[in-house]
């Protein structure tokens, strides 16, 4: 049903965009949202809002994972490093110690840990966030500049299976809204 | 104490006020958006911080050309000013890590208001300590070869040694604070892209927020991010103090070679990082009129953490008369005599006043809440913290095993000249990070506000 | 033209003419005189490759290496240097191997006798020194003086031309005005210098042929004449003492320094070792009584000393005399506690034959008949000592004398020969004036010297290593004094400056070969050696029973001054020689300057401390200098060094100290009594370069007497903590071990017992390893960079409690080479790293300078380069690079450049040559083959380097020996270099 | 609300990152390709001389020893650089009148060093040059059987001299930390000794005589890769020569 609105050019239809005054009705919103059926939603907010990721059933547990594993590959290479250039590539007698001085290994394969770690942390989690993204559709959303200061918006995909035009916009209207726009923009 | 902290004993609320989200974020936006009207000791404070890094570069330009000779080092004092004046800002760097990591961790909510701007202290600090380590060696042209790339000689860096772990720890803590404190930066510069009007700093703020929009799914990867990497940082913080203390407790010098160090050398950072962010907060909170976002809750709590740290280093240095008493080691025992009877005796007791006696002042909550005070106090104890660190490099390493080697140092104007000049360096990056960037994490103090503000209703009341 | 002289001390326009070849081509010659050229630069760094430095690296490609560093990972930085030139001979000489060492004996001529020396040359450049074993004075070792005269040799300050009054001249018209005033001149003088020139005493006396009523004035500030006249008195005859402390086993020294500092000591050093090494086997120590009024290295090594002032060293003699019979009424018995002289008596009778009075220089001629009476009644003149013939006549002509002459215009003509009254006598600026008067003056000299300076012409004299000549030793040894090269400089040899003022000019060669007219053959030989076949001086008789006037005290009123030749510049004679300026004195470890060194009790009374100018009267003149406390003065005894205070003779010479020559006088040239010492409130800032001089209860030098060795052969305190076991690691030692199998390893061991702190040793080392000098504000500042330096201790008995007579040691410290070395883990780039045959390798060119090596060496036995050193003379700053400097350079020691760490490398690069050698050879390196620096230079031996892997190794022998102890051992640092306790052998019957 | 960036801003912002990472990997994979290539080492790049020598000419077509002009070469660390006078003692009979050699017959006559006809240089440009801090010894080489070309490369056919071997210190290191992968013995007259084995290498390549692969590799200066045979052999000399390796990688060896 998607084909409902047919725009063959000029701006196409990103989808339906609410808006709120407060965090909480932005939290029911999306509640009932998922409720409703709908799946390509997102809820827009100037800060964290706990409760609205498991309001939307939205689950997503990949950063900690692939922090886990950059942290074990850098303790691997921090080690690595220092065995293969004191016993292989170059071993010398330093003051009597053994080639394979373990102990005064620990320092930077510690310091390689959190290193690589901290590096899989910021590149994950924007990478899966898929930023750096400076254009987005529903930047041309009318108040949108609020979502950063003190607005709380709740957009339904016109990509969304059971997205109409009609349909949604009442739906939205249901939520108790300051208020409802259609959001167009130049590339979806 | 986590305990104390958490609730403010008095129902002094952590954002003082009737506020909206759009209040709060004007505050603090408006400082950087307002360009034009910065209070007069913006100017005085830059000025006097770039002509400090006029004397900086001065010092190092002849100190390349000249060698370090142009020091008061000598042979048996080899290290002074360099080290002494490294330990000096690493330490320094990491309250700001610590506010924003470990507090974080143990839920300090009051930490909002001050986590941005020590992040930056973190990062300011540790660009002036990163500059010794390198400037100190002989032949800075080829300190390159302290970083292990395969090369045409077939050498490596030695990885025994505590200073290539200086290289790889103050090199992971420096990216790390970086990486930590520009996440926290991405959804306020966000708000600026949205609010400032000038269309170049709208393209600043643009591409730095990598077109951030507030998204619940990006809230939450988020969140998962920032409390890790928060778990990373606290145990870096201790270990990157740990290892620079390694610089001395590895060594077989009377004075160097002490268990007590790690501990007590990050206890020693925190002091000196706290120190130093009530010493730039306190008129900050004034001049740029947040005195509702850094209350004086704020610097009671900060103060009560210098009292606590204050105490574990005052520890440190019992114990390490207790070693050298207890270790039955005559050179040991010498090294202890050496501090309280030798030359550099008044050093030794200066720092006693400044780092034990003079904290104390801090049990009395009037104390604590006196802005003047506390001031005071933070500066002495930056002071402090400097002689501590003198005592521990060159006055141990001036009389050692040998008699016959024994020495004096004598700093001259070209070690003061490194020493001020990073001071400036220092003082001038905050004017300037002030000025052009939200000095309170925005996103954040809008979060707590949500959660600590009164019912809805008595807004609406208020609004009406 | 003048200007260039002055500035760099070589004349560019001179050279430059000369490159042109109108000399027609001399290669050696030609090798000198472009040192200055890029020509020629070229030519060392390629065909010595070795040569060059970091240094050049630095300066020449600093920024070009840095930028491409930074830019791009790992490159090799030898690609920037700029394309280099390779200059090859036109005519290879025969006898050079490139890269490879040439030897040349040759002697050193020094204080009116001679040692024995083998000069070691590098493509045509002298570079070492060597003590030569075949020479009788030498036995291969050698002392500070003959260890820097190389230096000299280079020395950019040494007089370039001729100059008439201050003009550049030349020699021609120098001989031409010569020429014309001496056959109608009045009264013609030579002051000739302190040389023991047998052939210059032909031409000198042949001059006054030619010349009749030419008189000769012998003028050395440091003379021998009281020992002289006491040979006189007691002998009628004026003659030497020559000892023999091989076969001494009781030594009574007075205010004689033999061991360091009287001519002959680098023998008797040798002679008096070998009755003072202790092990298990031998346990019979010579003893030896040390009387002097200011403490000297020989005194260091006393089992009894006992300060007493110089005035009274004849009543002390005269009393000795007494009491072994040798004279009838007793002297100043008061001096010493009855034990004392009871025990000395005692011993000396005992020892009979095998008794050895030595009598300083500055003694009285009474105190020296005195000795000989002594020593002839104990019957060891034959054994012990023997008296020969001095090696050169006496004046014709007192220096007074010829002043007055001068001054009359009797005398119209003078020439000094290496002679510089002006400066080293009292009668300085008279005498300057005097000279003016002159209708012909001349100073001959290797420096514009203060004389020089007075008189009308200067005539530049060639350093030894320039000249042909021949020297007596002590003993009368005729040694040749071969050159290694042709004049630096346009010098002219004495040997031929002589004949040329006799219009029949000569080459130094032929006037040399001409005094000993012996055959090509015998010639070569003496050459090779080193030392001729002339029959040395010829022996004086002493009678059976001989009687000698009483001497006795004088009264000391006041304080007395006590004269004495600078431990390290001598009589001035070496006050332009940096590395002399720069070596610490014995006991203050002075540099760059003299003081007035006073007692403590004296400082006490005076309330002097160190570094307040204070003002000595003596008779009518007096001084002004720093005072330094010296414990071990007599109580009133003032002690004040020659040789500072020069007012020419170079840029190092000059202002360096204060000048003690007024208080001279040639009736009177030690000092005397009746002196007054005030405060002048001034401060003087003075460069120790040991600051700290107790051993703080510690166990760093092992000493004790025998009683107390025989209890406990190690002689470890009771409360040391000793050496650590070897099994307490956290580490096994297993990898290491097998590391170390089959390969030789290195070790030292220094026997404390030898050592009086004699600096041969550092400065041998500063030879050898291209270290620099540094100047005396940065000895100030700590950053002396001597590799092995002499550690001075008050010993643990510090003598009477009042501080003023207290136990002295002295313990050279170089690297130890520690098997668990501290410096080597802290190193962040393996710039400091063990060799598998145990050396310690410090490699310059990886070192970045962070300078934590040398915070976590014990012994701080690091140097670091804080500043530009090299091939700079005083400003350490880069503007000072003195091209002439850097042919002294060993070619086998890298040169190193500001911002890297130094220290001892137990010569490394002797190992690799042996090696070398040794493997071509298809074997090991030989105990023996590989002798360090300090160890070749050192006269009592004292230093034994060798392959402790080897059981039968001379230095596994001496480690097997129960004194053997290691420094600072309970640190677990596992030195390679040890030390042997030093024992002391007290007269038991003498309570100290 | 009016958008801040067009769409194409996402691609340049991604395009950026990937910029980001790749440029400073690409310099520094540069920089160490360039420190390796001929641009750094000068290998096989000629340099001009004041006579245009062939080692080439004298050593192959005339069959001069190598010791005639470097005579140093098995006594000292340097090999010696040819006197003039080493020159004229053929050239005052042949070509005389060659106007390439008019700078060695002009050095003679005047009795100064050589020097470049064209810019009056003196000297001849060095190729072969370790850093001044390494301290190489010529005759101990020798001494243990390594051939000129190991270090030296196709020497003896080059017409204008260059330099053969980089020279870097991981190069000098291969062969002191195996040097069995040098040592080796002449099949067809294994009584020389080592030293006798370099220079009878030279005469075999003047007569023509058959090469083994290593000394067709050594003679064309390529690199070769010895048979684990070989190595074998090579390391039954390292035993007889009583070389101890592990000495051989000691800094003090090489830097002092």
């Amino acid at each position: 049903m998607s084909h409902a609105i047919e725009v063959s050019q000029g701006p196409k239809v990103y989808g339906y965009i609410a808006e709120f005054e407060e965090a909480e009705q932005l939290v029911q919103a999306a509640r009932k949202t998922a409720e409703a059926g709908y799946r390509d939603f997102d809820a827009y907010s100037p800060f964290p809002i706990h409760g609205l990721p498991e309001a939307m059933r939205f689950k997503d547990a990949r950063v900690p994972w692939i922090i886990f594993f950059c942290g074990v590959i850098g303790a691997i290479v921090g080690y690595g490093l220092q065995y293969y250039v004191t016993v292989f590539d170059y071993p010398m007698n330093v003051g009597g110690r053994p080639n394979h001085s373990w102990v005064q290994y620990i320092p930077i394969t510690f310091e390689c840990t959190v290193l690589f770690a901290a590096l899989g942390a910021v590149v994950g989690m924007f990478g899966l966030n898929g930023l750096p993204r400076p254009y987005h559709p529903v930047f041309e959303a009318k108040n949108f500049e609020r979502a950063s200061e003190d607005r709380f918006f709740l957009v339904i995909e016109a990509s969304d299976g059971k997205f109409d035009a009609e349909a949604t916009r009442r739906f939205l209207e249901s939520l108790g809204p300051t208020e409802v726009n259609l959001v167009e923009a130049e590339e979806v | 104490m986590a305990e104390t902290l958490t609730k403010p004993h008095d129902e002094e609320p952590l954002i003082e006020g009737n506020q909206t989200y759009a209040s709060l974020t004007e505050t603090v936006a408006g400082v950087v958006q307002r360009q034009k009207d910065h209070p007069k000791a913006w100017f005085v404070a830059f000025v006097l911080g770039f002509g400090l890094v006029n004397v900086l570069l001065l010092s190092i330009t002849y100190l390349v050309y000249m060698g370090i000779g142009i020091w008061g080092n000598n042979q048996p004092v080899a290290w002074s000013f360099d080290i002494i004046n490294f330990v000096w800002w690493i330490g320094i760097g990491h309250a700001g890590t610590l506010i924003s990591a470990i507090l974080l961790l143990m839920r300090q909510e009051w930490r909002t208001s001050i986590n941005r701007f020590a992040e930056a202290m973190t990062i300011f600090a540790v660009m002036c300590a990163g500059m010794y380590p390198l400037l100190h060696t002989g032949r800075p042209w080829v300190a390159y070869w302290l970083l292990p790339y395969p090369n045409i000689l077939a050498m490596w860096p030695q990885p025994r040694s505590p200073l290539v772990w200086d290289v790889f720890a103050v090199s992971t803590y420096m990216t790390v604070s970086i990486l930590f404190w520009y996440t926290g930066l991405v959804p306020d510069l966000a708000t600026l892209r949205d609010r400032v009007k000038n269309r170049f700093a709208k393209v600043l703020a643009g591409m730095g927020s990598l077109g951030w929009r507030g998204s619940a799914k990006h809230w939450m990867r988020y969140e998962q991010a920032y409390i890790i990497l928060a778990g990373l940082s606290t145990p870096l913080v201790l270990s990157v103090h740990t290892i620079v203390s390694f610089d001395f407790a590895v060594s077989i010098l009377p004075g160097w070679q002490a268990t007590i160090f790690p501990p007590y050398f990050v206890a020693g950072a925190v002091y000196a990082g706290f120190a130093m962010v009530l010493t730039f907060m306190i008129p900050m909170r004034r001049w740029y009129r947040i005195e509702h976002l850094v209350t004086m809750n704020h610097i009671d709590w900060m103060a009560k953490i210098m009292l606590t740290t204050g105490l574990i280093v005052f520890y440190g240095y019992i114990v390490e008369v207790f070693y050298a008493w207890y270790s039955a080691n005559p050179y040991e025992q010498f090294m202890m005599w050496n501090r309280w009877h030798g030359p550099y005796a008044p050093a030794y007791w200066l720092l006693i006043l400044c780092n034990g006696v003079i904290p104390q002042l801090l049990w009395s909550k009037k104390n604590r809440r006196n802005l003047k005070l506390v001031f005071a106090v933070s500066l002495v104890v930056s002071l402090g913290m400097w002689l501590e660190r003198f005592i521990i490099i060159p006055v141990s390493l001036h009389r050692d095993f040998l008699p016959s080697s024994w020495g004096m140092y004598y700093p001259t104007i070209w070690d003061f000249g490194m020493f001020f000049g990073t001071i400036g360096f220092f003082v001038m990056m905050m004017f300037l990070f002030v000025r052009f960037i939200p000095m309170i994490s925005i996103f954040e103090v809008r979060e707590l506000w949500s959660r600590i503000r009164p019912q809805r209703a008595e807004v609406k009341e208020v609004e009406a | 033209m003048e200007e260039t002289k002055t500035q760099t001390g070589l004349d560019i326009e001179e050279i430059r003419r000369r490159l042109r070849g109108e000399r027609g081509q001399r290669y050696w010659r030609s090798l000198e005189e472009v040192a200055e050229t890029p020509e020629f630069q070229q030519f060392l760094e390629d065909e010595f490759p070795n040569r060059s430095s970091l240094l050049d690296l630095d300066r020449r490609s600093f920024l070009k290496v840095m930028g491409a560093s930074l830019a791009l990972a790992g490159l090799s930085g030898c690609r920037f240097l700029p394309k280099e030139k390779i200059v090859p001979y036109v005519k290879a000489p025969e006898e050079v191997v490139p890269g490879k060492p040439t030897y040349y004996a040759t002697a050193m001529p020094f204080a009116g006798s001679s040692i024995g020396l083998i000069a070691k040359a590098v493509m045509g450049r002298p570079i070492k020194l060597e003590g030569n074993e075949s020479h009788p004075w030498s036995l291969g070792a050698s002392d500070v003086f003959s260890q820097a005269a190389i230096l000299t040799l280079y020395d950019p300050d040494r007089g370039t031309t001729v100059k008439n009054r201050g003009f550049v001249a030349t020699w021609e018209e120098f001989l031409a005005e010569a020429r014309k005033v001496l056959p109608q001149a009045k009264g013609v003088r030579l002051v000739v210098g302190d040389a023991a020139s047998p052939t210059l005493e032909r031409q000198l006396a042949e001059f006054q042929k030619v010349y009749p009523g030419a008189k000769i004035v012998r003028h050395d500030p440091v003379s021998r004449t009281n020992a002289l006249e006491g040979a006189k008195i007691a002998l009628g005859r004026e003659a030497l003492p020559v000892h023999d402390f091989s076969k001494a086993r009781v030594v009574l020294a007075v205010d004689a320094d033999f061991l360091a500092s009287m001519p002959g000591s680098v023998r008797y050093a040798r002679e008096f070792a070998g009755t003072r090494r202790v092990d298990e086997k031998n346990q019979s120590l010579s003893r030896l009584y040390c009387v002097e009024p200011a403490p000297t290295p020989t005194g260091i090594l006393a089992d009894h000393r006992l300060p007493i002032a110089q005035a009274d060293l004849e009543g002390f003699l005269q009393h000795v005399a007494y009491l072994v019979g040798a004279a009838s009424q007793p002297g100043a018995a008061n001096l010493a506690p009855e034990s004392f002289w009871n025990g000395l008596a005692k011993d000396l009778r005992s020892a009979g034959a095998q008794a050895a009075v030595v009598v300083g220089d500055a003694c009285t001629p009474a105190a020296h008949a005195l000795a000989i009476a002594i020593q002839a009644k104990l019957g060891s003149v034959g054994s012990t000592v023997r008296y020969v013939a001095a090696p050169r006549p006496r004046s014709d002509l007192r220096l007074s004398a010829l002043l007055e002459e001068l001054e009359s215009g009797a005398a119209d003509a003078v020439l000094f020969l290496q002679a510089n009254p002006v400066y080293s006598s009292g009668l300085g600026e008279r005498l300057a004036k005097a000279i003016g008067k002159a209708k012909l003056s001349a100073c001959f000299d290797l420096y514009e010297t203060e004389t020089a300076a007075a008189c009308m012409w200067y005539l530049p004299a060639p350093h030894f290593l320039e000249d042909w000549s021949d020297a007596r030793a002590l003993d009368g040894t005729v040694s040749i004094v071969q050159p290694l090269v042709e004049p630096l400089h346009d010098t002219l040899s004495v040997h031929s400056l002589l004949p040329a003022l006799m219009n029949r000019p000569s080459e130094p060669l032929a006037e040399v070969r001409k005094t000993w007219s012996v055959d090509d053959k015998t010639w070569r030989t003496w050459l090779n050696e080193g030392v001729s076949s002339v029959p040395k001086a010829a022996e004086v008789p002493v009678p059976p029973t001989l009687q000698v006037p009483a001497g006795g005290a004088r009264r000391v009123d006041g304080f007395e001054v006590a004269i004495r030749p600078d431990p390290t510049v001598w009589d001035g004679t070496f006050a332009n020689n940096g590395w002399l300026q720069e070596l610490p004195k014995p006991f203050t470890k002075l540099t760059w300057d003299n003081a007035v060194h006073l007692s403590f009790s004296a400082a006490e009374s005076l309330k002097v401390s160190n570094g307040d100018v204070v003002r000595v009267t003596l008779g009518e003149r007096s001084v002004e200098g720093p005072a330094w406390i010296l414990p071990g003065l007599a109580k009133n005894t003032v002690l004040l060094h020659l040789g500072y205070g020069r007012r020419a003779g170079g840029r190092v010479a000059e202002g360096a100290g204060f000048d003690v020559y007024p208080l001279t006088s040639e009736d009177s040239p030690w000092g005397g009594v009746g002196a007054r010492v005030e405060k002048t409130g001034k401060r003087a800032v003075l460069a120790s370069a040991q600051m700290h001089f107790s051993m703080e209860g510690r166990d760093i030098v092992r000493m004790g007497t025998m009683e107390e060795y025989r209890r406990n052969p190690s002689l470890k305190p009771e409360h040391a903590h000793g050496e650590a076991p070897r099994d307490l690691t956290l580490y096994s030692d297993e990898e290491k071990r097998r590391e170390q199998e089959g390969v030789q390893q290195w070790g030292m061991a220094i026997d404390l017992n030898l050592c009086m702190g004699c600096n041969a040793c550092v400065t041998a080392c500063q030879a050898e390893n291209n270290i620099p000098v540094v100047g005396k504000d940065q000895v100030q500042r700590g950053r002396d960079m001597h590799w092995i330096r002499i550690d001075h201790y008050y010993g643990p008995r510090a003598g009477d409690g009042s501080g003023d007579n207290p136990t002295h040691v002295v313990q050279p410290i170089n690297c130890m080479q520690c098997e668990n070395a501290p410096c080597e883990p802290v190193c962040p780039v393996a710039a400091t790293v063990h060799s598998h045959e145990g050396l310690n390798q410090m490699v310059y060119n990886r070192c970045v300078g962070t300078r934590y090596c040398s915070n976590n060496c014990p012994y701080k036995v690091r140097r670091f380069n804080y500043l530009n050193y090299q091939f700079a003379q005083k400003n350490f700053d880069r503007k000072e690079d003195i091209p002439l400097l850097k042919l002294l350079n060993n070619p086998d020691v890298t040169v190193r450049g500001r911002g890297v760490m130094e220290k001892c490398t137990y010569c490394v690069q002797r190992i690799n040559a042996a090696r070398i050698e040794a493997k071509k050879k298809g074997r090991d390196i030989r105990d023996g083959e590989v002798v360090t620096a300090c160890q070749q230079a050192c006269p009592s031996q004292a230093i034994v380097f060798g392959d402790m892997s080897d059981p039968n190794s001379r230095v596994s022998q001496i480690k097997r020996n129960q004194r053997n102890y290691a420094l600072l051992g309970e640190l677990n640092t596992r030195p390679r270099t040890t030390y042997l306790a030093r024992v002391t052998n007290p007269n038991p019957e003498i309570e100290a | 609300m009016a958008r801040l960036f067009s769409p194409v801003a996402n691609t340049i912002a991604r395009a950026s990152l990937v910029a980001a990472v790749a440029l400073p990997v690409g310099a520094i994979v540069m920089g160490s390709v360039v420190s390796r290539s001929p641009a750094n080492t000068n290998v096989g790049v000629a340099f001009e001389q004041p006579v245009p020598f062939s080692h080439a000419h004298h050593s192959i077509e005339l069959g001069i020893d190598c010791r005639y002009c470097h005579t140093s070469v098995t006594k000292s660390s340097s090999a010696g650089i040819p006197s003039t006078e080493t020159c004229m003692s053929c050239h005052s009979q042949i070509w005389t009148d060659s106007p390439l050699l008019e700078p060695v017959r002009q050095s003679w006559a005047e009795g100064k060093p050589i020097r470049f006809a064209s810019t009056g240089e003196v000297g001849w440009n060095r190729v072969a040059k370790v850093p001044e801090f390494v301290y190489f010894n010529h005759s101990i080489h020798i001494a243990r059987g390594i051939q000129c070309n190991e270090c030296h490369g196709n020497i003896q056919e080059q017409h204008m001299t260059a330099k053969g071997k980089p020279f870097f210190m991981k190069w000098c290191l291969d062969c002191h930390r195996k040097p069995e992968k040098a040592l080796y013995v002449d099949e067809q007259q294994p009584a020389l000794t080592p030293q006798e084995k370099v220079f009878a290498f030279y005469r075999k390549i003047q007569e023509g005589a058959k090469l083994s692969a290593r000394e067709l590799a050594l003679k064309k200066g390529r690199d070769y890769q010895p048979s684990t045979e070989e190595l074998r052999k090579g390391q039954e000399l390292v035993q007889q020569l009583n070389i101890k390796v592990k000495t051989l990688a000691d800094c003090s060896i090489c830097h002092r």
